[in-house]
């Protein structure tokens, strides 16, 4: 197995007079001011890296400002790749090296950078009025606080600087430039190509040489001064991962999610409608939508949230495929909408990218505190599909499946993804569109009953699995109305008879739990019995797996399950549940799983509950695995 | 019935299989038959009508037509006829509410699509009343209505539904009364030619709740001095004599008399199809009892409605750069082989 | 012990040519047209019954639509009253009394009849037509359908109208009064006074003297026609119950409601702002608490259910006691602004009257399908306090308790009451004013810090129970700004660190939790230990209470305990449940509070589940004791 | 300080110990410096200054004052502070909106909090963009605004938010500009003299996602030909050379140059108190660029607020019928004595 990046140019002139070490996997983080560029500069290294045949996962952290006074803590910007020669699941624990372009960044990213780890220093930006602004009181660089890390102090203004002179453009855009200074460092540190990098300059700044010229010199210069100035004794080599063949791209979760809905649709041959608020961290999904009117997409900028989803259901009613999505606050206000799909069977997908909570909370920060919200946040007997992806790729995966489980079972399916899956990249192995199933829509067109005489169209008579039939407005002789009001069996008519009330509920209940029929079940990675079972839900999939196979080698008998169906589960879920003497439920919540587990199936599963707007660090999971293994 | 519908569409046609259940005397009851008398005469066919309805007594409508319909939630069902209407323009979707559900609950929604002037047609009930929860007042009621939750008179200022219609710039603007059938039928005609968002407000009488409110407009003996029925062009004239007229003074309406120094020359011609609706607006704030208050069509203009755009950026974008394939929008991105 | 009717006058001139029977308990249902008036008749007999001093229970049920077509299955609307010599918990299982003044009104009550009931007709309301309306096609008064109940046929329109012919009225205001004539028909055979209904009918009628003397007439007429015409050869007399002494009124739940929440906020000196939004069957606490002026309560009607809770929330933090009631599809849309509130930590007080869901649903009928969306329907980490009452006149001493905690402790509470208890009524001992509990209100007017040299006020600094202080506007010096954003610990400011959102979450949590410890610990009825725990919530527990004691009559060694604090539950509530075998969970939804309780204790709480829109009968909860005890 | 605030409050005591975290050059700064100032002159405590917001970039202003303050939930603001201030009359209470916050999801509370009256001061940021959410257009951006959720030109025709407030009778409304800073200072002390709700909208550039809309407003090369400053009784009047007016011609609006045959006789004169609100909303009508865009106080009346008649009621009620005793309330039905 070997890569062949798209571009096939030798990797520059590299006179190799530096010793090179080479390691397994590497953590870095891109940190500066809002406007320094980190989020490009670490996009590209991310591409540089997986055209390389790296397995790659990066992880973004925006400030909560749109735009924090230049210098502050407050805005900060930081993007982190971990690339690596083995096959990873998340953008990795502790930092390897940390890019500081000033105080700031400094401060608020060093906690995380490991003993003896890389750090560059941009010193031009250490001034008095720099540090004060981070709150610095002493200039760490002089200080000794320093002393337990690598550091590399670059002046990479006046670098930068010089490397443009030539070119012209004010001072502004020349400083400007510099994010692609660092840049050209670290791809020298960590041996990158800059093929794929200069390319894309090219591209982008076509209409603007300047810039382009500009650009292209600072990379350059970045990394023949990493190579000349010997900033290291060592430079590192990761070699390509051992990757499973085809044709990869990089993507993000809500990218994943855009395209998931599109594939979708497209297969099932009807109209994707998006309706939609604006909302950090979903609002992206429209910004992809937005974008693909060749695909015949739909989008629409509600009001609000409510008018959204109202949307996304009188779409469905029509005959196309209704999407909204949100994020907590406003997946809340649209609990009593969701109530009216159930009630009228109709599909509409129903995403919530879930941050920081409760109420506005972390608007930029990612949580997992919405799963019984997805559950039970209705009024009433309300039971509703619930999907979640588990990694930036899966969001593809998981957008299909909503879409195919929404229109097969004629119901709302809530799909929880997160900030961090959101935001998220990692390698995403394109499928061959002839490889994807197909989804079937059925609309009828004849009546479905001649029960006194006449033909009829009885909307709420329902095949063996429960489902009623799609009948859409336009088709001749099945004229019929659906409304919120209880309905009577079979006709879809008002009803307030008790008993039919009593039928109805659990009709509706059980064609939800139906849906355990046509879904996969529940893998396990690991020993098919033992002593600890790790169930994780959602963007915890990378750190748990990643610490359940640490543990593994380790020698520990422990296996990881993953529920990507949360309603219903999986049919072999109690099976596998009580196959370990234990179970443990890692959660970025208060233990809202653990809740359902224990609830539904009696298992008395233990809570590891971090709620800090992060990830957990796969540290946290491994060491619990050996805490409970201990005892 | 065969399941091919044809202009041949009678009132009956459009009566569904359930049992009516307004309250003896209510005047939804004449609405539905107009609607159905009016909707049999525009050579629609029944499957391509659609009623949206939120909750509230007037909200019950959609049941008792044999078309498509749905009963949807308090105050959103402009919502569901925006998202159905934007991927299905071949269909007629009106929206039926209420005066609680359309500008209580439901006044931004109202707002917003009125903005975007989808082409539905709404048609607002007001009764000045929450029929269904059996009685209190609602954001049409006069200053002063004692109801079970203002049991010393409401102290809130009414809303003027054509009011809020035209601030929002509605591209179509009537009003017309329950009991005045022919009128009305010929109003919901109009609504139903009409390209973009229809809104009619029709006064409709809660005999329950709130008998009689309307009766200044209503009642043979007063209701012609008490109403105005606006047409296209003509003066604004009115009156059991039909002597009686609307003069612009600076910016305000004022009542005239036709004989002695008035003559129809000085009074204001209604024109419906003015680009600027202030005329419409200054229509709208004249109330009883210090004028008639206008019926008829206030504003009718035509302007590109939301989804004749939104569907043409698709097409024009498909026109000029082709429909998308699933393979490039996978390759989207950078992409690279592992081999 | 003796029971002394307010007015004292001796009960008519009864001959007694009759045979007494005397019987424990009696149920009856008045069954009629919606213009019959057959509410005012149930709530006139059960005054009289109160007044004669049994104990009382009733439950009306209304028709779903304003006024259906008259004579339709659709108009018929219903009283029921349950009135025994011994303390009673529900308005009845079965009937042992039937009154039905047209077809429709037999058709749709009859299966509720016990065999041999007495069934009460108006016979001159069984013409072909009426037949028809109510779906008969053959007269059940000839065709021997009825032969296995005692029927009493009366033609009640003819000896209406000869009875009130003298007084001047139109045709159609003297058959309205034909539901009094039915009355005093009733109130022959059990024997109750006349006087409290007269006195009502005097002063309801003042003004309109014709009226006052029909229906007077009409009652009086119906009382001798039952004497005279000998209806049946026995007449019954139910005993007047042991109550525990004390001056009496009877209460539906609303109504206790809207007086609990006027007396709490009286007592603790703040203003009431009721805001809310009209919808079934939460209405009625607006029109009561709209009559309260003189109590200072402040009402709004406001545009929505989210500006409902807005207004209170807005209300609460300029130092009133914000209240917002609704029903279920309301109280989806007020659970992003009940984040807000857990955030802001302000006290605020939302009622949900629980009715039949999902969606618009049975809006007349009761359930129990919320209790998971009061917990859950937030998103986020978002937790409130939960209460609810258990019967019509614990909704005052509930709403108390509901307002006292939710100033005690800055919080939000959830007061889960539903349809049944709203409109069912019951006797309730009115307390001594000054037997109620204070509610202490403190609004700070000084600083709380002086941290680094100058006074500073800290909103979010805690006492020992982790409350914050209630600041309000218009205090000097107490300037300071809250918001949904995460805060800072103590200081209340905006805050992303990591570490504080963990710690607030966990501290709004344990907040929540320190409840328990304020709040009385779960009451058992019956053994300590045992075979059986049937543990309810709402109200359920009527039923439940009655089903217990007869089972344990019967010798089961079962007991009950009833949960009004649902988060947090009391102290004791695993211990209790641990005590016993087996836990029986009966709901009238599908399984929630089990859920709970399974997931929470970690016990394998069994489930009674029912989801008609009705209450519990006693004997679905005996039988199932039986059927568990049995195995 | 001390606890005891009085007249000789400073903008500077008004600024909360919060960094101010808005872009640089966002004309939110201005607007909270004169804020600051203006509220520095009209004497109000500022502890009786509460300042209650949605969520938006503009939102975040209460953080920035030293007055009580409350960032709620989106577009719902009003709400809250119609709840404060029903039984606090004492206090100021100023609602600070956006365009997305204030009338996208908001719409519906901003005219019902309009329409009672409620003596609440709403603050519209207007900057025809979503800024914090980075970037969509909003329901004020003019049609074929491009954002990332419009990448070929937004369909919608934009609302016109003093349109609306006067659709929904507003009793004060007024228009500045957030470079415009002794206007926009004065605007809002007058803002805060009005009884009843004021309706302010303001003109505010968003540097990052909408910069330099409102130029034809506020470049000095241009801005006295697209701007016309109202003021009561005054001819409208405006131009570089103030040689320019508006004339009315039916109920259109006209704009004329004062040399030949018109004169100044012939403008319409501004009428803030105008009962009929037909000349405020004529005016909000008037957009650039074919008028000049009204600023100043485009209506000023005053009626009963809502928490005057709420509390008038009560206070009524009590003088009349006495204070309520709970005893009384318990016994507000039939009772029995068991003994
Ligand atoms: C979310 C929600 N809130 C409240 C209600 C209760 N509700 C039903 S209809 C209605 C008002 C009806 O008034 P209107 O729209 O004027 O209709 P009408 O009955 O007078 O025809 C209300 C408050 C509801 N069904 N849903
Ligand atoms: C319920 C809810 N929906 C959506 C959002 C996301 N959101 C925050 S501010 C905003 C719009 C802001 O626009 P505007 O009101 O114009 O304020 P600006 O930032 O321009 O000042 C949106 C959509 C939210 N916070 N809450
Ligand atoms: S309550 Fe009023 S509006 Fe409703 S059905 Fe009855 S009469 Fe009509
Ligand atoms: S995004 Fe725009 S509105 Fe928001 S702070 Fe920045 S410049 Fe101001
Ligand atoms: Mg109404
Ligand atoms: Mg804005």
């Amino acid at each position: 197995m070997s890569v062949s990046p798209v571009e096939s140019e030798s990797a520059g002139q590299q006179k190799q007079h530096h010793r090179i070490e080479e390691l397994e996997s590497v953590t870095i983080r891109f940190a500066g001011d809002s406007g320094d560029g980190m989020q490009l500069a670490g996009t590209q290294f991310t591409n540089a890296s997986a055209v390389l045949g790296n397995d790659v996962s990066t992880l973004p952290d925006f400030p909560a400002e749109i735009r924090a006074p230049a210098g502050t803590l407050a805005g900060v910007s930081g993007f982190q790749v971990h690339f690596s020669s083995r096959d990873i699941h998340t953008p990795g624990d502790r930092l390897n090296a940390l890019v500081a372009m000033n105080p700031a960044a400094l401060k608020t990213n060093l906690k995380d950078l490991e003993p003896n780890g890389i750090l560059i220093i941009n010193s031009d930006a250490f001034g008095k009025n720099d540090l004060q602004k981070a709150g610095y009181t002493s200039n760490p660089l002089e200080d000794g606080s320093l002393k337990n890390y690598r550091v590399i102090t670059i002046p990479i203004n006046t670098l930068n600087r010089q490397a443009v002179a030539e070119v012209k453009m004010s001072p502004r855009e020349v400083d400007r430039c510099k994010n692609f200074f660092a840049l050209g460092v670290v791809y020298w540190l960590y041996e990158r190509p800059l093929e794929a990098t200069l390319r894309w300059i090219r591209e982008k700044f076509a209409k603007n040489p300047a810039v382009m010229e500009a650009n292209t010199r600072s990379l350059k210069a970045g990394y023949n001064y990493g190579e000349t100035a010997e900033l290291l004794p060592v430079h590192y080599r990761v070699p390509p991962a051992s990757i499973k063949p085809g044709t990869y791209r990089k993507i993000t979760g809500n990218e994943a999610l855009a395209i998931g809905l599109v594939s979708a649709t497209t297969l099932a041959e009807i109209p994707l409608v998006y309706a939609t608020y604006p909302i950090t961290p979903a609002s992206d999904i429209l910004h992809f939508l937005a974008g693909m009117k060749r695909y015949g997409v739909r989008t629409i900028q509600a009001e609000d949230e409510i008018a959204a989803i109202g949307m996304a259901i009188g779409a469905s009613f029509g005959g196309a495929m209704g999407v909204t999505g949100s994020s907590g606050p406003g997946i809340c206000l649209k609990a009593e909408a969701t109530g009216l799909a159930v009630m009228t069977e109709l599909p509409v997908v129903i995403i919530d990218v879930q941050r920081g909570g409760p109420s506005t909370g972390l608007p930029t920060k990612t949580e997992q505190a919405d799963l019984l919200l997805a559950m039970y946040g209705r009024n009433g007997e309300c039971p509703v599909a619930v999907v979640a992806p588990c990694s930036p790729a899966d969001c593809f995966t998981m957008a299909f499946e909503a879409v195919r489980l929404a229109i097969r079972y004629m119901t709302p399916v809530i799909y929880l993804s997160d900030g961090y899956l959101a935001n998220g990249a990692e390698p995403w192995r394109i499928p061959k569109v002839e490889d994807l199933p197909r989804i079937k829509v059925t609309h009828p067109t004849q009546p479905n009953s001649n029960g006194n005489g006449s033909a009829k169209f009885l909307p709420y008579k329902r095949d063996e699995r429960l489902v009623r039939e799609w009948a859409v407005p336009g088709t001749p002789g099945l004229e019929h109305r659906i409304g919120g009001l209880e309905k009577e069996d079979v006709t879809g008519n008002v009803s307030y008879d008790p008993q039919n009330h009593e039928h109805m509920v659990r009709t509706r209940a059980q064609k939800i739990a139906n849906i355990a029929n046509d879904i996969p079940e529940l893998e396990v990675f690991g020993p098919k019995s033992g002593d600890l079972l790790v169930v994780g839900w959602g963007g915890t999939y990378g750190a748990i797996v990643t610490a359940v196979e640490r543990a593994q080698r380790k020698g520990y008998s422990v296996a990881h399950a993953h529920l990507r169906y949360l309603n219903p589960m999986p049919k072999n879920t109690e099976q596998v549940l009580k196959s370990y003497k234990k179970v443990l439920v890692p959660e970025l919540n208060c233990g809202q799983l653990r809740l359902l587990l224990r609830g539904i199936y009696f298992v008395d599963a233990i809570g590891l509950n971090k709620i800090q707007g992060k990830p957990f660090l796969v540290s946290e999971i491994e060491d619990k695995i050996a805490e409970i293994l201990a005892k | 019935m065969s399941t091919v519908s044809l202009p041949t569409l009678t009132a009956k046609d459009l009566a569904s299989d359930q049992e009516v259940r307004w309250c003896p005397g209510c005047g939804d009851y004449s609405i539905l038959a107009q609607m159905k008398k009016a909707l049999a005469g525009v050579g629609i066919p029944r499957e391509k009508i659609v009623f949206i309805s939120g909750i509230g007594c007037s909200s019950r409508f959609p049941y008792y037509m044999n078309t498509y319909g749905m009963h949807t939630i308090h105050g959103r069902a402009p919502t569901f006829a925006t998202g159905l209407k934007v991927f299905r323009p071949d269909l007629s979707v009106w929206v039926i509410t209420g005066d609680g559900d359309g500008l209580s609950i439901g006044g931004n929604h109202l707002i917003h699509a009125i903005r975007r002037n989808v082409d539905i047609k709404i048609i607002l009930f007001n009764n000045e009343i929450y029929g269904l929860t059996k009685g209190q007042y609602s954001p049409t009621s006069r200053q002063g209505t004692r109801t079970k939750s203002s049991p010393l008179g409401s102290v809130e200022h009414p809303l003027r539904p054509l009011s809020i219609a035209i601030g929002a710039e509605a591209t179509f603007v009537a009003r017309t009364i329950d009991v005045d059938i022919n009128h009305l039928t010929s109003i919901l005609k109009r609504a139903s030619e009409h390209k973009g968002t229809a809104f009619v407000e029709i006064y409709q009488n809660c005999k329950i709740f709130n008998d009689g409110v309307f009766d200044y407009a209503t009642d043979k003996s007063v209701k012609a001095d008490n109403t105005l029925y606006l047409e296209h062009g003509k003066p604004l004239i009115f009156g059991k004599d039909r002597n009686k007229g609307i003069r612009l003074h600076n910016l305000d309406p004022e009542v005239v008399t036709l004989d002695g120094g008035v003559s129809v020359d000085d009074l204001l011609i209604h024109d419906e199809r003015a680009e600027e609706p202030s005329l419409a607006y200054l229509l709208s704030r004249m109330v009883y009892p210090r004028f008639p208050e206008c019926m008829g069509v206030f504003r009718c203009i035509r302007r590109p409605t939301y989804e004749e755009q939104v569907n043409s950026q698709i097409e024009e974008t498909i026109r000029t750069k082709g429909k998308g394939k699933l393979e490039e929008l996978f390759a989207s991105d950078d992409t690279w082989v592992v081999k």
